[in-house]
C-alpha cells in the first residue's frame, strides 16, 4: 500500500520532492526517462540513495580509473565488498576501509561504532574471518570541550565495538587540525582472512532461488544515511538525527559466526551486507552484477516499529543485517543454521530473470524499476578541475627555518604536539590482543599478526599525512603510499596491496576536484612503482562545515606479508653497543612539517619532495637486510624528523643514544625529508649491512645510559636529555590535554 | 537544597540491544509474558540552592552532559529537600 | 587431562583458550556450547573471555542462566577445577560460584594492558608451579574489572589466603586491595582478570601464563596419580 | 497489560566512579551546585498479565537478573494498563 501520506508522482515532479533527496532536475529527468513514467515516492527514494555519491561515485568514478587495479596477486580488485590478495597456501587476504565521517560527527560515540560495524560486514560477508582492525581519524585541535568529546567518545565507540565483537583493533593514526574542528574523519579499516574455496561474491543467480534477510529488524534508524554522507554538514545537521544508527556489536558477533559458517554451505549462491542503502543496495547491486532481477515482498521484512512503508524499509539503514541468496527449496537448512547461532533468517523475495527490482508492499507493487539503472547506470560527472591560488602562492614560498630557541626544548614541545605524541591513551582501549596473534601491537610502525599455522605474518599500517597533500595533492599522495610502505617495510614485510579512503571537500568546487585528481595522481604512481595495487577503497566527498572544506585526506591502508615469523621486526632499540644508521639524505624540507606548524601555527610552502625510484630502491634494500637478519630495529623518519624519531626508538626500552647529525642542525634534527629510515645493527653485522643497504650513514650508537646525546659534526652537543623526560612529554601529552 | 531524579531513556525508534537482550534472556528463563525492555539511565543528583530557577538549570544538564538528544530523551522530577 | 572450553553467545577469548591449550600446553580440550546440558568427561572447565551476551545489563549477568550452568556448577561441587578468565570471572561472581561483584573501571575506560601481578597465593592448584612472592606478566584486556566485596567478605578472602593474585604496582581497574584474582573455599574455582591464555606464547610477549595451566594440569596427575 | 518501571541503584556503600565523574565534568563546566551524582538503571518493562502475582512477578525478575544485590539495590512501580 502507498501510504496516503505519500506524495503522488505529480507532485514529486511538480514541488521537487526529489531535490530534497539530492536528485537534480536533470537526474530526475533521466530516471523518468529510464522508467518510462514519472517514479512514485518509494522509486524516488531507490534512485536517490543509489545515485548518491556515496553509493554510485558519480564524481569520482572517473579519478578512480586512475588506480591501478591489478597484480600477479589480487583475486579481487574493487568492485566487491572487500578487496582480496593472495599470500600463499592457498590462504588470501582480505581488507577494506570505509568512512564513518558525518555519523561521527553527529554521534561520536554510535557513529564510529557503527563505522567499525560496517567494515566487518564487508571483509565477512566475503566469507572471510576477520582478523584485525585499524582506523585513521581526524579531529580538530583537542583545545575545546566539543573537540575533546568527539575526540573521547569517537575512540570509546571504536573500542566498544571491536572489543565486544572480538576483533582487535590494532593500528591506526590520528592527527589534529584546526581544518577538521568541525567536520571530523573517521575511517575505518578490517582485515581478513581467508581460503580460496571460500571466496563469495555477493552475487544473486539463479532464477527462483530464494532471497532471504538475516541479522537485526529493520526500523526506521538511518534512513537517508547514504545521501546524509554525500551532503556537507552544515549548523542545522543536528536535526538530521533519523540518520543515526545505534551499534549492536553482540548481534554482529552472531551474525559472523553464522555467516562463516553458511559459506561453506553449499546451498549458498550470493552474500552481500546490507550497509548504506541497505536493503536497496544490496538487492539491486547483487542482481545486477548477477544479470537478473529480484522480487521481495516487504511485508516479510522483519521490522522492529509497526506501520513502516516501503520507503523507509528499503532506506532504512539498520544495522547487522545481511541479505543472502539461497537456492530454493533449502530454505529451512538455512534458517536452521541461523536459529542454532540465535538468529531469525526470512526468506522475503525471489530471483527473477527480467532484471527489475520489484517490491510488493501489503498486496500491492511498491516499486518495479531497473536494477542496472539503480545499480550501474547513475550518472557519471566529469567535474571542472582548477588549481587552486593557495597552491601557485604556495609553491613560490621559502620554507626554510634558520634558527630556533633551543634544540631539546624544541625537541620536547615537538614530542609533546598530539599528533606526534604518544596514542596510548587511545589505543589502550582497543582489546589489540584479542585473537592471540599480534605480535607486533600499537606503537610500533605497524602492527603484525601471525597467521596460525603457519610460519608468516602480516603487517598492516594506516597512512596520511594530509598537510603535505593540502599544500601539494600530487606529491602528498605519492608520500601517503610511500609512508605507509615504509611502514610495512620497517616492520619486516613486503607490501601487497593497499586500500584507500579518499576524504575530500565537495566536488563541484573546481579547486577541491583538482586536489582530489592530483592526490589519485601521486597515489596512483606511487602504487605502479612501489607495487602494491589497490584493491579497493571508499570514497567521502561533501566533508565540510559552513563551505569550510577539510585538508584533503586520502587515508592509505597497507597490508603486506612477513614470509618468515623471523623477519619482524620493531622500530624499539635492541641493545646498547648496537650501530645506529640513518638510510638517506636530509634536505631543508619544513614546508607542512611539524616544525612549520609549531613555531608558525600554520603550514604552508612546498611539500617534502619525494623521488619513488630512490623510495623503492632502499624499501628493498632494507627489506633484503631484515631478511638476511642483520637489522635490529628500524623505524621509518616522518613526523618531527631524525630526532622524533631517535627518541620514539627508544620509549619502551631502557636505553639510551648517542648520534651525530650533518651539516645544518636544524634540518638534521627536525626536517621532514621523505624516504629515510633510521636503523640499528649489531656491531658484528656491520660489513654485510652496508653491502646491503647503499645509501646508509652510520650516525651514532645505542648507549646503556638512558640518555639521548644528539651532537653536531664539530662535536657540539645539540640535545642532551634523559629518555625519561622526553618520555613524559611523549605518553603525558593527549592525557593532559583532555584533562 | 533540592534531590533531582533524571531518567534517561532512548527514543523510541532508537534500537535497544541492551533491552532485547533481556528480553531474549527472560523468555528463555521462561518467563514469556515479558512481552518489551527499555533500559535507560536513572540519576539521583543533589544540587545546592542558588539564585538560578532549579528547573533552568537542571534543564541545561541534561541537555550538555547527562542526555545524549540524537538519541536519547529524558525527563526529571525535582524535590526541595530541608539541609540537615 | 580434557579441558572443557565453555562458549557464550559472545564469548570471544574462547579460541585463544582453546589454542594455549592445544598449542602451548599440549593438552586435550574441546569447546563446547552453551546449550550443553552436560560436561561428562572433562577433567577441568574454562570460562573465556569476551562480551557474553553483549555483556549488555551487567557483564555476567545473562550468561549465568545459560543452560550450561547448573553443570559447570556441578563441576566444581564435583572438585573439578574451574577457571574463569575476564568474563569468566565476571560469570563466576553472577553464579555465586565466587564472592564480591565487578563494577565499570574506575577510569570508566576499557583498558587493555600488561599488567604485573604477584603471587600472592602459591599452594594452590592453579598457582603451584609459581613461587609465593613471584611477579609475573599477564594482560588485561576488560572494562569491568574493578573487583567490589564487602568488609566482611574482604577479610575472609584475606583471612583463608583465597586472594591469588594482586595487581603489582600499578592498579589498571581500582579493584579493593588490588585484587586481580581469587579462589572459592574449596580451592578448586578461580576467577581472574587478567588473561593468562594471552600470556603463553613467547611470540605475544610474555609466557608466564603457561604456568598457571600447568600448576592444573599437575595438580590433576597427581590427585589421579595418573602417569604422564 | 503491565508497565513495570524498575530502578536499580548501587548501594549506598559502594563507590559509584561513574557519578564522581559526571560530578567532576559539572564542576568543571562551572554548576559548582551539583554536589553529588549517583547513576543507575531505569528499565522499563511491558508485562502480560497472568495468573501470577506481578509483585512476585518482578521480585523475582529483580533478585534474579535485573539488579545485582551484592552491590545494588532495586525498587520498583507497576502500572496496570489496558491493552489497545
Ligand atoms: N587511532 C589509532 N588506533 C590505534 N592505534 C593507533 C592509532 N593512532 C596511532 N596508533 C598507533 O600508534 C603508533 C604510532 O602511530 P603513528 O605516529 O601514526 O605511526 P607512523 O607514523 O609510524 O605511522 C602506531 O603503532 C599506530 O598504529
Ligand atoms: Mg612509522
Amino acid at each position: 500500500m502507498l501510504s496516503t501520506l505519500e506524495p503522488t508522482p505529480e507532485k514529486i515532479k511538480a514541488d521537487r520532492i526529489y531535490a530534497e533527496m539530492g536528485l537534480s532536475d536533470e537526474e530526475f529527468a533521466m530516471i523518468e526517462s529510464i522508467i518510462g513514467r514519472t517514479p512514485n515516492f518509494t522509486e524516488t527514494g531507490l534512485f536517490s540513495v543509489m545515485w548518491s555519491e556515496h553509493c554510485s561515485y558519480k564524481n569520482s568514478k572517473p579519478v578512480l580509473k586512475r588506480f591501478p587495479v591489478t597484480g600477479e596477486k589480487v583475486l579481487q580488485g574493487p568492485g566487491e565488498g572487500a578487496g582480496i590478495v593472495d599470500i600463499g597456501d592457498k590462504q588470501a587476504v582480505v581488507f577494506k576501509i570505509e568512512s564513518h565521517n558525518h555519523p561521527t560527527a553527529i554521534e561520536p560515540y554510535q557513529g564510529a561504532a557503527t563505522g567499525v560495524g560496517g567494515i566487518i560486514r564487508d571483509v565477512f560477508s566475503m566469507g572471510a574471518r576477520p582478523i584485525a582492525l585499524l582506523n585513521s581519524l581526524r579531529f580538530g585541535e583537542l583545545d575545546n570541550p566539543r573537540t575533546k568529546y568527539i575526540f573521547k567518545e569517537a575512540v570509546a565507540g571504536i573500542a566498544g565495538y571491536g572489543n565486544c565483537i572480538g576483533i582487535p583493533t590494532v593500528g591506526g593514526e590520528i592527527q589534529f587540525d584546526p581544518a577538521y574542528a568541525g567536520n571530523p574523519l573517521m575511517n575505518a579499516m578490517c582485515v581478513g582472512l581467508i581460503n580460496h574455496e571460500d571466496i563469495k561474491k555477493g552475487q544473486a543467480h539463479g532464477v527462483g532461488n530464494t532471497v532471504m534477510y538475516v541479522g537485526a529488524k529493520t526500523g526506521r534508524d538511518g534512513i537517508h544515511g547514504a545521501t546524509f554522507a554525500s551532503e556537507e554538514l552544515s549548523t542545522g545537521s543536528d536535526s538530521k538525527r533519523a540518520a543515526v544508527q545505534v551499534g549492536d556489536p553482540f548481534m554482529e558477533k552472531l551474525l559472523l559466526e553464522a555467516c562463516l559458517e553458511l559459506i561453506h554451505s553449499d546451498a549458498l549462491v550470493g552474500i552481500q551486507d546490507m550497509g548504506a542503502a541497505g536493503l536497496t543496495s544490496s538487492s539491486a547491486e547483487m542482481a545486477s552484477k548477477a544479470g537478473s532481477g529480484i522480487e521481495m515482498n516487504l511485508d516479510l521484512v522483519p521490522q522492529r516499529e509497526p506501520g513502516m512503508t516501503a520507503y523507509e524499509m528499503m532506506l532504512s539503514e539498520s544495522q547487522e543485517r545481511m541479505l543472502i541468496v539461497v537456492k530454493k527449496g533449502r530454505e529451512q537448512e538455512i534458517i536452521d543454521l541461523f536459529a542454532k547461532h540465535g538468529l531469525d533468517a526470512a526468506a522475503i523475495g525471489v530471483v527473477t530473470d527480467d532484471q527489475k527490482l520489484r517490491l510488493i508492499h501489503q498486496g500491492e507493487v511498491v516499486a518495479d524499476v531497473p536494477v542496472d539503472a539503480l545499480a550501474e547506470e547513475a550518472p557519471v560527472y566529469n567535474k571542472p578541475s582548477r588549481m587552486p591560488e593557495y597552491f601557485i602562492e604556495f609553491q613560490e614560498m621559502d620554507t626554510d627555518i634558520t634558527s630556533v630557541d633551543d634544540y631539546k626544548d624544541t625537541l620536547v614541545s615537538l614530542l609533546s604536539q598530539p599528533t606526534i605524541a604518544s596514542k596510548e591513551w587511545v589505543y589502550e582501549q582497543y582489546d589489540y590482543q584479542v585473537g592471540t596473534n599480534t605480535a607486533v601491537t600499537p606503537g610500533s610502525d605497524a602492527a603484525v599478526l601471525r597467521i596460525r599455522g603457519t610460519n608468516k605474518a602480516l603487517a598492516m599500517t594506516t597512512d596520511c599525512n594530509s598537510r603535505y597533500i593540502y599544500l601539494d595533492p600530487e606529491t602528498g599522495g605519492k608520500i601517503a603510499v610511500a609512508e605507509a610502505a615504509r611502514n610495512i617495510i620497517c616492520s619486516g614485510a613486503e607490501p601487497l596491496a593497499i586500500t584507500d579512503c579518499l576524504n575530500f571537500g565537495s566536488p563541484e568546487k573546481p579547486e577541491i576536484f583538482w586536489q582530489l585528481e592530483k592526490a589519485a595522481d601521486g597515489i596512483s604512481e606511487a602504487c605502479r612503482t612501489l607495487e602494491a595495487p589497490v584493491i579497493g577503497g571508499n570514497v567521502s566527498l561533501y566533508n565540510e562545515t559552513n563551505g569550510e572544506a577539510i585538508y584533503p585526506t586520502p587515508v592509505i591502508g597497507m597490508v603486506g606479508l612477513i614470509k618468515d615469523l623471523k623477519h619482524i621486526t620493531t622500530q624499539q632499540f635492541k641493545q646498547a653497543g648496537d650501530l645506529v644508521y640513518l638510510v638517506g639524505e636530509t634536505g631543508s624540507d619544513f614546508g607542512g612539517s611539524e616544525l612549520q606548524k609549531l613555531l608558525y601555527g600554520r603550514i604552508f610552502g612546498q611539500a617534502p619532495a619525494i623521488d619513488l625510484e630512490t623510495e623503492q630502491k632502499r624499501q628493498q634494500q632494507i627489506l633484503a637486510a631484515i631478511r638476511s637478519g642483520v637489522v635490529a630495529s628500524a623505524h621509518d623518519v616522518s613526523e618531527g624528523g631524525l630526532a622524533t624519531a631517535v627518541a620514539e626508538s627508544l620509549f619502551g626500552t631502557d636505553l639510551g643514544a648517542a648520534v651525530t647529525v650533518s651539516g645544518n642542525p636544524i634540518a638534521g634534527l627536525f626536517a621532514e625529508t621523505q624516504s629515510r629510515f633510521l636503523v640499528t645493527v649489531k656491531p658484528e653485522q656491520k660489513g654485510a649491512f652496508e653491502e646491503l643497504v647503499e645509501d646508509a650513514k652510520l650516525i651514532g650508537e645505542v648507549t646503556n645510559a638512558p640518555v639521548l646525546r644528539i651532537s653536531s659534526e664539530t662535536g657540539s652537543s645539540l640535545v642532551e636529555a634523559e629518555v625519561s623526560e622526553l618520555l613524559t612529554a611523549w605518553k603525558g601529552a593527549i592525557p593532559c590535554l583532555l584533562n | 537544597m533540592y534531590k533531582v531524579k533524571v531518567y534517561v531513556t532512548l527514543r523510541e525508534s532508537v534500537l535497544d540491544p541492551q533491552g532485547s537482550a533481556v528480553v531474549h534472556s527472560l523468555h528463555s528463563m521462561n518467563y514469556k509474558e515479558v512481552q518489551e525492555v527499555r533500559i535507560g539511565k536513572y540519576m539521583e543528583l543533589t544540587i545546592e540552592k542558588t539564585s538560578r530557577d532549579i528547573d533552568e538549570t537542571v534543564k541545561e544538564l541534561c541537555e550538555k552532559l547527562l542526555a545524549n538528544t540524537v538519541i536519547e530523551d529524558y525527563r526529571y522530577e525535582v524535590e526541595e529537600v530541608v539541609a540537615q | 587431562m580434557k579441558f572443557a572450553v565453555i562458549v557464550f553467545p559472545g564469548s570471544n577469548c574462547d579460541a585463544d583458550m582453546y589454542h594455549a591449550i592445544k598449542d602451548s600446553l599440549g593438552e586435550d580440550v574441546e569447546y563446547v556450547p552453551h546449550t550443553a546440558s552436560s560436561l561428562e568427561g572433562f577433567d577441568g572447565v574454562l570460562l573465556p573471555g569476551g562480551f557474553s551476551y553483549g555483556d549488555y545489563l551487567r557483564s555476567g549477568a545473562i550468561a549465568r542462566f545459560s543452560n550450561v550452568m547448573p553443570e559447570v556448577i556441578r563441576a566444581a561441587e564435583a572438585g573439578k577445577p574451574v577457571l574463569g578468565v575476564c568474563n569468566g570471572f565476571q560469570i563466576l561472581l553472577e553464579a555465586g560460584l565466587l564472592p564480591g561483584a565487578m563494577r565499570r573501571n574506575d577510569s570508566l575506560k576499557f583498558i587493555c594492558k600488561p599488567t604485573i601481578l604477584k603471587v600472592e597465593n602459591a599452594n594452590t592448584q592453579f598457582t603451584n608451579a609459581y613461587t609465593e612472592g613471584e611477579t609475573i606478566q599477564i594482560p588485561v584486556a576488560h572494562g569491568e574489572g574493578n573487583y567490589y566485596c564487602d568488609e566482611r567478605t574482604l577479610s575472609e578472602l584475606k583471612d583463608n589466603n583465597r586472594i591469588v593474585f594482586t595487581y603489582d604496582g600499578e592498579n589498571p581497574n581500582g579493584s579493593v586491595s588490588d585484587i586481580a584474582g581469587i579462589i572459592n573455599e574449596q580451592g578448586n574455582v578461580l576467577g581472574m582478570m587478567p588473561h593468562p591464555e594471552r600470556a603463553a606464547d613467547s611470540l605475544l610477549g610474555s609466557k608466564d601464563g603457561l604456568k598457571l595451566f600447568q600448576s592444573i594440569v599437575k595438580s590433576w596427575r597427581e590427585s589421579n596419580a595418573v602417569n604422564a
